[in-house]
C-alpha cells in the first residue's frame, strides 16, 4: 500500500478533477439532512460529518429503482430495462462501517444468482474512504465487530485527518489511477511525518461479542422478544437506516398497457412483510417480526453466507428508533442470558 | 434466464384448461423459439408468473421436464395476481422467470419405491414429479398415489386421475372432505385415509404437498407408520417475492425458501429454527 | 417528581392495579428519555422524569386492549387529549388505563437544542429544568439555555392543563406558560402567506424527501386502523415505491384522516428521520377544523367529530 | 380520446374526473345527453350512489396520479335522497379545498357543484367552466412525472 499526503485545502482542486471524468457522489448537507448524493462540485460536500441518516448503501442498492419498463402495443409487449449507471462514479467520505456493510451486501446480491445492476454499480464505483473523527458518535460500536474505523480495507483509498492534511492511503490500481488525476497535489511523507503523522485513535466502549450467535441461538422461545415488542412501533426506520438491511419489495406501476417494474426497499418489521395471500402470516406479531430481525442479523446470516455478524456498529437504528429501543442493549440482554445456549 | 434476474420472458397461453370452479391450469410456450427449446427445469421447480401492472406471484410448474416445448401451470385465483391470471385468454401474453428454487429429489430416489401424498391443489408440484416418474417408470420402484380434496368438484387433473386409477403400475387413491350425489368413494380426511391404507415404509420415499395443516398431520400419520424423517418430503410455503433469495420475505432460518426449497426433507426442516411453526 | 412517580407506582404494581407501567426511562444516549414499561417492582427505579420526556406515550395503551388487567401510564397535560380521542373513538375503555398526571413545565426538542448550542445532541450529558430555562451540561460545562429557544413547537400553545381527571397526580397540574410572541398557528400562517407556486415547490421538496419509513403513521396515536388503508393489497392504493406521487398520496391522505383527531402532539415531526415539517401539515388541519368547524380535537369526551356531523348552516361556497 | 401535449398551455387538453351522485347529478348530466348540449370531451364521469361516496382520498389520489381536476357533483342541500349525505359531503369538500391549496394544488382543480336533475343546463355549464379554468392552468405535474394510464399517453 502507498501511503502520501494531501493537504486539506488541495483536497477540494482534487475532487473537483475527479468530478471532471467521473460522477462525483459524497455526503452533502440539506434541510439539516446528510445525504450521500452527486454533486457537481467538491464545495456541494459536507466532509466534516457524523455519518448520513441513510447508509450508501443505497448507492448500489437504491431505496428505489426501475427493474425494467413494459409497454404493451395489440399483442405485443416490450420489455426495456434501465441501465444502472450513466457513467463511473467515486464516493467520497464513506465510513468504514459502511464499507464493511457493502462487503455483505456482495456476499446477497455478488453471489450465487448475480443481482447485475448492483453489481455493475458496486464495480463501476471508486471508494475513498474518510476515517471517522474523534471522538465518535457515542452511538458507534464498530469495534465491537473488529471493525478498524481508521483501516482502508474495502475502499480504494483512505484519508485520514492529520490536522492540517490528509494521509492518503491508496490500496487499489484504481486509487492509483484517481490520486493520479492531479498527482501534484499530493507529497510523499519523510521519515519523519511517516513515524509522527498519525490520526488519534478511535475510541469507543467494546463490547466482547464472541458468544453472542451462540447464546442467540438458544433464546428462540424468550421472554425477550415480547419485552422488545413493547416500545417497538413497527415502523421501518431501524431498517432502512441499517446499512446491512436488504430486503426488498417487488411492485409495478402502471397500468397494464404501460407501466415500470420497480424494485423497492421494503423492512422485515412491517406487519404485512410477510403475509401470504392465504391469509396466513408467520411473523403476524412484533415480537415474532423482531426475532427474526435480531436472528437474522446475528444468526442466520451468518450462518448463510459465512461472515461474521451482519450488523457493523454504525449505530443508525438506535439514534433513529422513534421507540427508543437500542441494538446495544438488546445484545447486551442476550449476552447476559445465563446457561443459553448451551 | 437472462443477465437480469428480474426480467422475464415471454411467453403466450396456448391453452386454459378449467380444473375446479377456481382454478385452472394454463399451457404456455415461451416466445423466443431458442429459449423454448432450450429451457429446462427439475421436477418441483417454480418459475415467477408476471402480469404487467398487476404483478408477480410464484406457482409450481405442473407439467414434466421429459416433455418439451410448454409449460403448464396449474392456478387457484386467490389473490390479484392470479386473479390477473385467470383473467388470460389463449394468445394473451404473460411472463415467466424461472426456473426458480430447488426440485425434488428426483435423482436420489431412483430405484425406490414412492408415496405421494397430496391435498387440493398441492397435487400439481406433486404431478410433475408423478409425470416424470411415469415417463421414466422402469428407473423407479412401486408407485403410489393419495389424493384429497374438499369436494369432488375440487379434485383438478380429473382425467388424469382417471387414468392413474386405471394403470397397472399405479396404486391410486383418492378421497374427498365432503361428497356429493357424483361421488361413491371414500369420504374423509387425507390423514386418516392415509392411516387406513397404511403403506409399508420399506424402501419408500414420501411426498406431500398440500394445506399445511394436512402437511402437519400426514407427517405425524408418516411418522406413526415408522418413516424415518429423511424420507418425508414435503413443501413449505412462505410469502415470495424476487425468487431468487435476495428480498427477505420467505427467509426462515438460514434458508430462503424460494431458493434453497420449497422442497424440504422432514429431517432437514427440524433443524431450521421456526420451520415446523409455519 | 421522580420520587414521587416511583413510589406512586410501585404502589401501583405491589397492589397488582396494574399489569404494567408505560413510562420513560434514560436510555443509553444522555440526551434522551424514552418509553419504558415497567412491570416489576425491582425495575420502578429505571422510570425517570424530566424536561426530555416530551413523547407521548399515548399509543402504547392500545395494547392494554390485550391484556385481563389495566395499565398505568404517565401522561403530561397535552398527551390526555390523545387519550380523550381514543376512548371516543372506541378504541379503549377509560377504566383500562390508569392515569398519572405529571406537572409539566415544557418539553425539550433535541433539534432546537442541537442548534442552539451548535454541538452535536449526543454530546449532551444533562437536561434539567430550571424555571425560565433549562440547564445542560455539555462534557465539563453546564449552561443555562433559554426556554424559548429550545421548547418543542407544541409547549407555546400549552393552554389546557388536562382533558380529563386523573387517577393520581404527582403535584397540581397546571397548563404550562410562556412569555413568547409565538402565534398560534404561526407556521402554517408564514406557509398560507406564499405564493401558490412557492407553497407547491415546498411541499413537493418535502414530500420527494420521504422514504416512507412509516414511522409517522405507527407513531400517530390516532392511527389505529386495524388495517390501514396504505396496507390494503386488494384494491392496492398506494404502491410501493416511495415515488413522488405516492408520497404525496400518503401524506395527503394522512392528513385528511387526521381532521379532527390531530391533537398536535409533534409526534409525527419528532420520529421523521428526514425532518419533513409535518406539524405544518397537520396543524393546517387543526386550524381549518378550528375555524370552520370550531373543533379542537381532544377537548372534550361528548363533542360529535366534525366530519361526523354538519349544521344546516355550513359555509357553502358550492352553489 | 383525451391527449395531453407535452407543451404548457399550448394543444394542453386536461384530464378530469367527475363524481356525479346517481339521485341528482348524474340524471342531470343524461338530461344534458339527451338535450344535445355541447360539452367538452375532457370528463370521465363515474356514478356514485351519493356525493357523500366520495371520499378525499378518492380525490387526493386522482391528482397525485396525474389527473388535472377532480369536480364532485351532488344534490342541492336539503335534496339528497338519503337526507344528510350531501352536508358530509359539503364539510369534507371545505377542509378538502384549503388543504389542497395549501399544497400548492389550484382549488380550481377541486371543485364541488350542487346540480340537480332538472338542471341539465347547469351540468353542462358546469362541465364546461371547470374544463376551460383547468385548461387554462395547465397541466397539474409535470408529463414526465405521470405514469401512463392508456395506451399512447407516453
Amino acid at each position: 500500500m502507498d501511503r502520501k499526503k494531501i493537504s486539506k485545502s488541495d483536497l477540494g482542486q482534487w475532487l473537483d478533477k475527479i468530478a471532471e471524468e467521473y460522477e462525483l457522489i459524497g455526503p452533502a448537507e440539506e434541510d439539516e439532512v446528510v445525504q450521500f448524493r452527486p454533486v457537481k462540485s467538491s464545495s456541494e460536500l459536507t466532509l466534516d460529518y457524523a455519518n448520513s441518516l441513510l447508509p450508501p448503501k443505497s448507492l448500489f442498492f437504491p431505496p428505489v429503482e426501475e427493474l425494467f419498463s413494459y409497454q404493451k402495443r395489440g399483442e405485443e409487449i416490450k420489455l426495456e430495462q434501465t441501465k444502472p449507471l450513466e457513467k463511473d462514479r467515486v464516493v467520497v467520505g464513506i465510513r468504514k462501517c459502511d464499507v464493511e456493510s457493502l462487503l455483505l451486501l456482495d456476499k446477497v446480491f455478488c453471489e450465487d444468482l448475480v443481482d447485475a445492476a448492483y453489481k455493475e454499480r458496486r464495480d463501476r464505483t471508486a471508494l475513498i474512504g474518510l476515517a471517522c473523527p474523534t471522538p465518535p458518535r457515542a452511538a458507534c460500536f464498530c469495534t465491537s465487530f473488529d471493525i478498524d474505523p481508521l483501516s482502508p480495507e474495502g475502499t480504494d483509498i483512505l484519508l485520514r485527518d492529520v490536522g492540517e492534511a490528509y494521509l492518503v492511503d491508496v490500496a487499489t490500481e484504481k486509487g492509483q489511477e484517481l490520486v493520479g488525476l492531479a498527482g501534484k497535489l499530493f507529497s510523499k511523507l519523510t521519515k519523519k511525518e511517516a513515524e509522527e503523522l498519525q490520526p488519534p485513535p478511535v475510541d469507543m466502549p467494546k463490547m466482547d461479542l464472541s458468544e453472542l450467535g451462540e447464546k442467540l441461538e438458544g433464546m428462540w422461545e424468550d421472554p425477550l422478544w415480547d419485552k422488545l415488542s413493547l416500545p417497538c412501533l413497527g415502523c421501518g426506520i431501524c431498517t432502512y437506516v441499517c446499512p446491512t438491511c436488504h430486503c426488498f419489495d417487488i411492485a409495478d406501476v402502471g397500468s397494464t398497457s404501460d407501466g415500470v417494474r420497480y424494485r423497492c426497499w421494503d423492512s422485515c418489521m412491517y406487519k404485512d412483510f410477510a403475509l401470504m395471500t392465504s391469509g396466513v402470516n408467520p411473523r403476524a406479531t412484533k415480537a415474532e417480526r423482531a426475532r427474526n430481525r435480531y436472528f437474522h442479523k446475528f444468526s442466520t446470516f451468518p450462518s448463510r453466507y459465512g461472515t461474521g455478524y451482519a450488523c457493523v456498529g454504525c449505530g443508525r437504528c438506535l439514534v433513529h428508533c422513534p421507540g427508543g429501543v437500542e441494538i446495544t442493549e438488546v445484545m447486551q440482554e442476550i449476552l447476559a442470558k445465563e446457561g443459553a445456549g448451551e | 434466464m437472462s443477465n437480469n434476474i428480474y426480467l422475464p420472458s415471454l411467453a403466450t397461453v396456448k391453452e386454459v384448461r378449467p380444473e375446479t370452479p377456481d382454478t385452472s391450469t394454463f399451457v404456455v410456450t415461451f416466445d423466443d423459439p431458442t429459449l423454448r427449446e432450450s429451457f429446462t427445469y427439475r421436477p418441483g421447480q417454480f418459475a415467477e408468473l408476471s402480469i404487467f401492472g398487476v404483478g408477480e406471484c410464484p406457482i409450481g410448474i405442473a407439467s414434466s421436464p421429459t416433455w418439451k416445448g410448454f409449460l403448464e401451470f396449474c392456478v387457484r385465483a386467490v389473490g390479484t395476481v392470479s386473479n390477473a391470471i385467470h383473467d388470460l385468454e389463449v394468445g394473451d401474453k404473460v411472463g415467466v422467470r424461472g426456473p426458480l428454487g430447488n426440485s425434488w429429489p428426483y435423482e436420489e430416489i431412483r430405484g425406490k419405491d414412492l408415496l405421494f401424498i397430496g391435498g387440493g391443489i398441492g397435487l400439481p408440484p406433486l404431478r410433475s414429479l408423478i409425470r416424470y416418474v411415469l415417463d421414466k417408470r422402469d428407473d423407479y420402484g412401486a408407485v403410489e398415489i393419495v389424493y384429497g380434496a374438499r369436494s369432488p368438484a375440487d379434485l383438478v387433473y380429473k382425467n388424469e386421475l382417471k387414468e392413474w386409477d386405471e394403470r397397472p403400475d399405479v396404486d391410486f387413491h383418492v378421497t374427498v372432505d365432503v361428497g356429493d350425489e357424483t361421488w361413491d368413494g371414500p369420504v374423509g380426511f387425507v390423514p386418516p385415509f392415509l392411516k387406513q391404507i397404511n403403506p409399508s415404509p420399506k424402501n419408500k420415499v414420501a411426498f406431500t404437498c398440500g394445506p399445511p395443516i394436512m402437511i402437519k398431520l400426514v407427517v405425524q400419520a408418516l411418522e406413526e407408520m415408522g418413516y424415518a424423517d429423511a424420507d418425508i418430503v414435503t413443501t413449505l410455503e412462505m410469502k415470495m417475492k424476487c425468487g431468487v433469495g435476495k428480498c427477505g420475505r420467505c427467509n426462515i432460518g438460514d434458508k430462503y425458501i424460494c431458493r434453497d426449497g420449497p422442497v424440504f426433507s422432514f429431517e432437514q426442516l427440524r433443524k431450521i429454527p421456526g420451520a415446523l411453526e409455519v | 417528581m421522580q420520587d414521587k412517580l416511583q413510589e406512586v407506582v410501585r404502589k401501583l404494581l405491589a397492589e397488582g392495579a396494574v399489569e404494567y407501567f408505560i413510562g420513560y426511562c434514560q436510555s443509553s444516549q444522555p440526551h434522551r428519555a424514552v418509553p419504558c414499561f415497567v412491570s416489576d417492582e425491582s425495575e420502578v427505579e429505571k422510570l425517570v422524569w424530566g424536561p426530555l420526556c416530551g413523547q407521548n406515550l399515548s399509543k402504547y395503551v392500545l395494547r392494554a386492549n390485550e391484556l385481563e388487567g389495566k395499565v398505568g401510564i404517565l401522561l403530561k397535560g397535552c398527551d390526555t387529549r390523545a387519550i380523550v380521542e381514543l376512548i371516543k373513538q372506541h378504541q379503549i375503555e377509560r377504566d383500562k388505563i390508569v392515569a398519572i398526571g405529571v406537572p409539566c413545565q415544557g418539553q425539550v426538542d433535541g433539534r432546537k437544542l442541537e442548534k442552539a448550542l451548535g454541538v452535536s445532541l449526543e454530546q449532551v450529558t444533562n437536561v434539567e429544568d430550571a424555571g425560565d430555562g433549562f440547564l445542560v451540561t455539555v462534557g465539563e460545562e453546564t449552561k443555562k439555555v433559554p426556554k424559548e429557544e429550545v421548547l418543542l413547537d407544541k409547549c407555546f400553545r400549552c393552554k389546557h392543563p388536562y382533558a380529563f381527571p386523573y387517577d393520581v397526580t404527582l403535584g397540581e397540574v397546571v397548563p404550562f406558560t410562556i412569555e413568547a410572541d409565538v402565534g398560534e398557528y404561526a407556521a402554517v400562517e408564514e406557509l398560507e402567506a406564499l405564493p401558490i407556486e412557492e407553497r407547491r415547490a415546498f411541499w413537493r421538496k418535502q414530500f420527494e424527501r420521504c422514504i416512507r419509513c412509516n414511522a409517522c403513521r405507527e407513531a400517530c396515536y390516532a392511527c389505529y386502523c386495524k388495517e390501514c388503508l396504505f396496507d390494503r393489497k386488494m384494491p392496492r392504493w398506494l404502491a410501493a415505491p416511495p415515488l413522488l406521487s405516492e408520497n404525496e398520496m400518503y401524506h395527503l391522505i394522512r392528513a385528511v384522516h387526521l381532521a379532527g383527531r390531530c391533537i398536535d402532539c409533534g409526534e409525527c415531526q419528532r420520529v421523521c428521520p428526514v425532518n419533513i415539517p409535518l406539524g405544518s401539515l397537520y396543524r393546517k388541519i387543526q386550524k381549518d377544523v378550528a375555524e370552520l368547524f370550531d373543533y379542537e380535537a381532544g377537548m372534550e369526551m361528548d363533542t360529535v367529530p366534525p366530519l361526523v356531523n354538519f349544521e344546516l348552516d355550513d359555509q357553502d361556497p358550492f352553489l | 380520446m383525451v391527449s395531453s401535449s407535452d407543451s404548457l398551455g399550448n394543444g394542453f387538453e386536461p384530464k378530469i374526473l367527475v363524481f356525479a351522485c346517481n339521485w341528482c347529478s348524474y340524471a342531470g348530466a343524461d338530461l344534458a345527453g339527451v338535450s344535445r348540449l355541447q360539452m367538452p370531451p375532457n370528463c370521465r364521469v363515474v356514478r356514485v350512489m351519493c356525493s357523500a361516496r366520495v371520499r378525499p382520498e378518492f380525490v387526493i389520489t386522482a391528482l397525485s396520479k396525474g389527473l388535472d381536476g377532480v369536480l364532485v357533483l351532488g344534490c342541492h342541500p336539503g335534496d339528497c335522497h338519503y337526507s344528510e349525505g350531501n352536508y358530509f359531503t359539503r364539510r369534507r369538500g371545505l377542509l378538502l379545498r384549503k388543504l389542497l391549496e395549501y399544497v400548492g394544488i389550484e382549488p380550481e382543480r377541486f371543485q364541488v357543484r350542487w346540480v340537480s336533475a332538472s338542471e341539465g343546463a347547469k351540468f353542462a355549464e358546469t362541465v364546461e367552466r371547470v374544463t376551460e379554468q383547468i385548461r387554462a392552468l395547465g397541466p397539474n405535474r409535470p408529463r414526465s412525472e405521470v405514469l401512463p394510464t392508456e395506451p399512447g399517453d407516453k
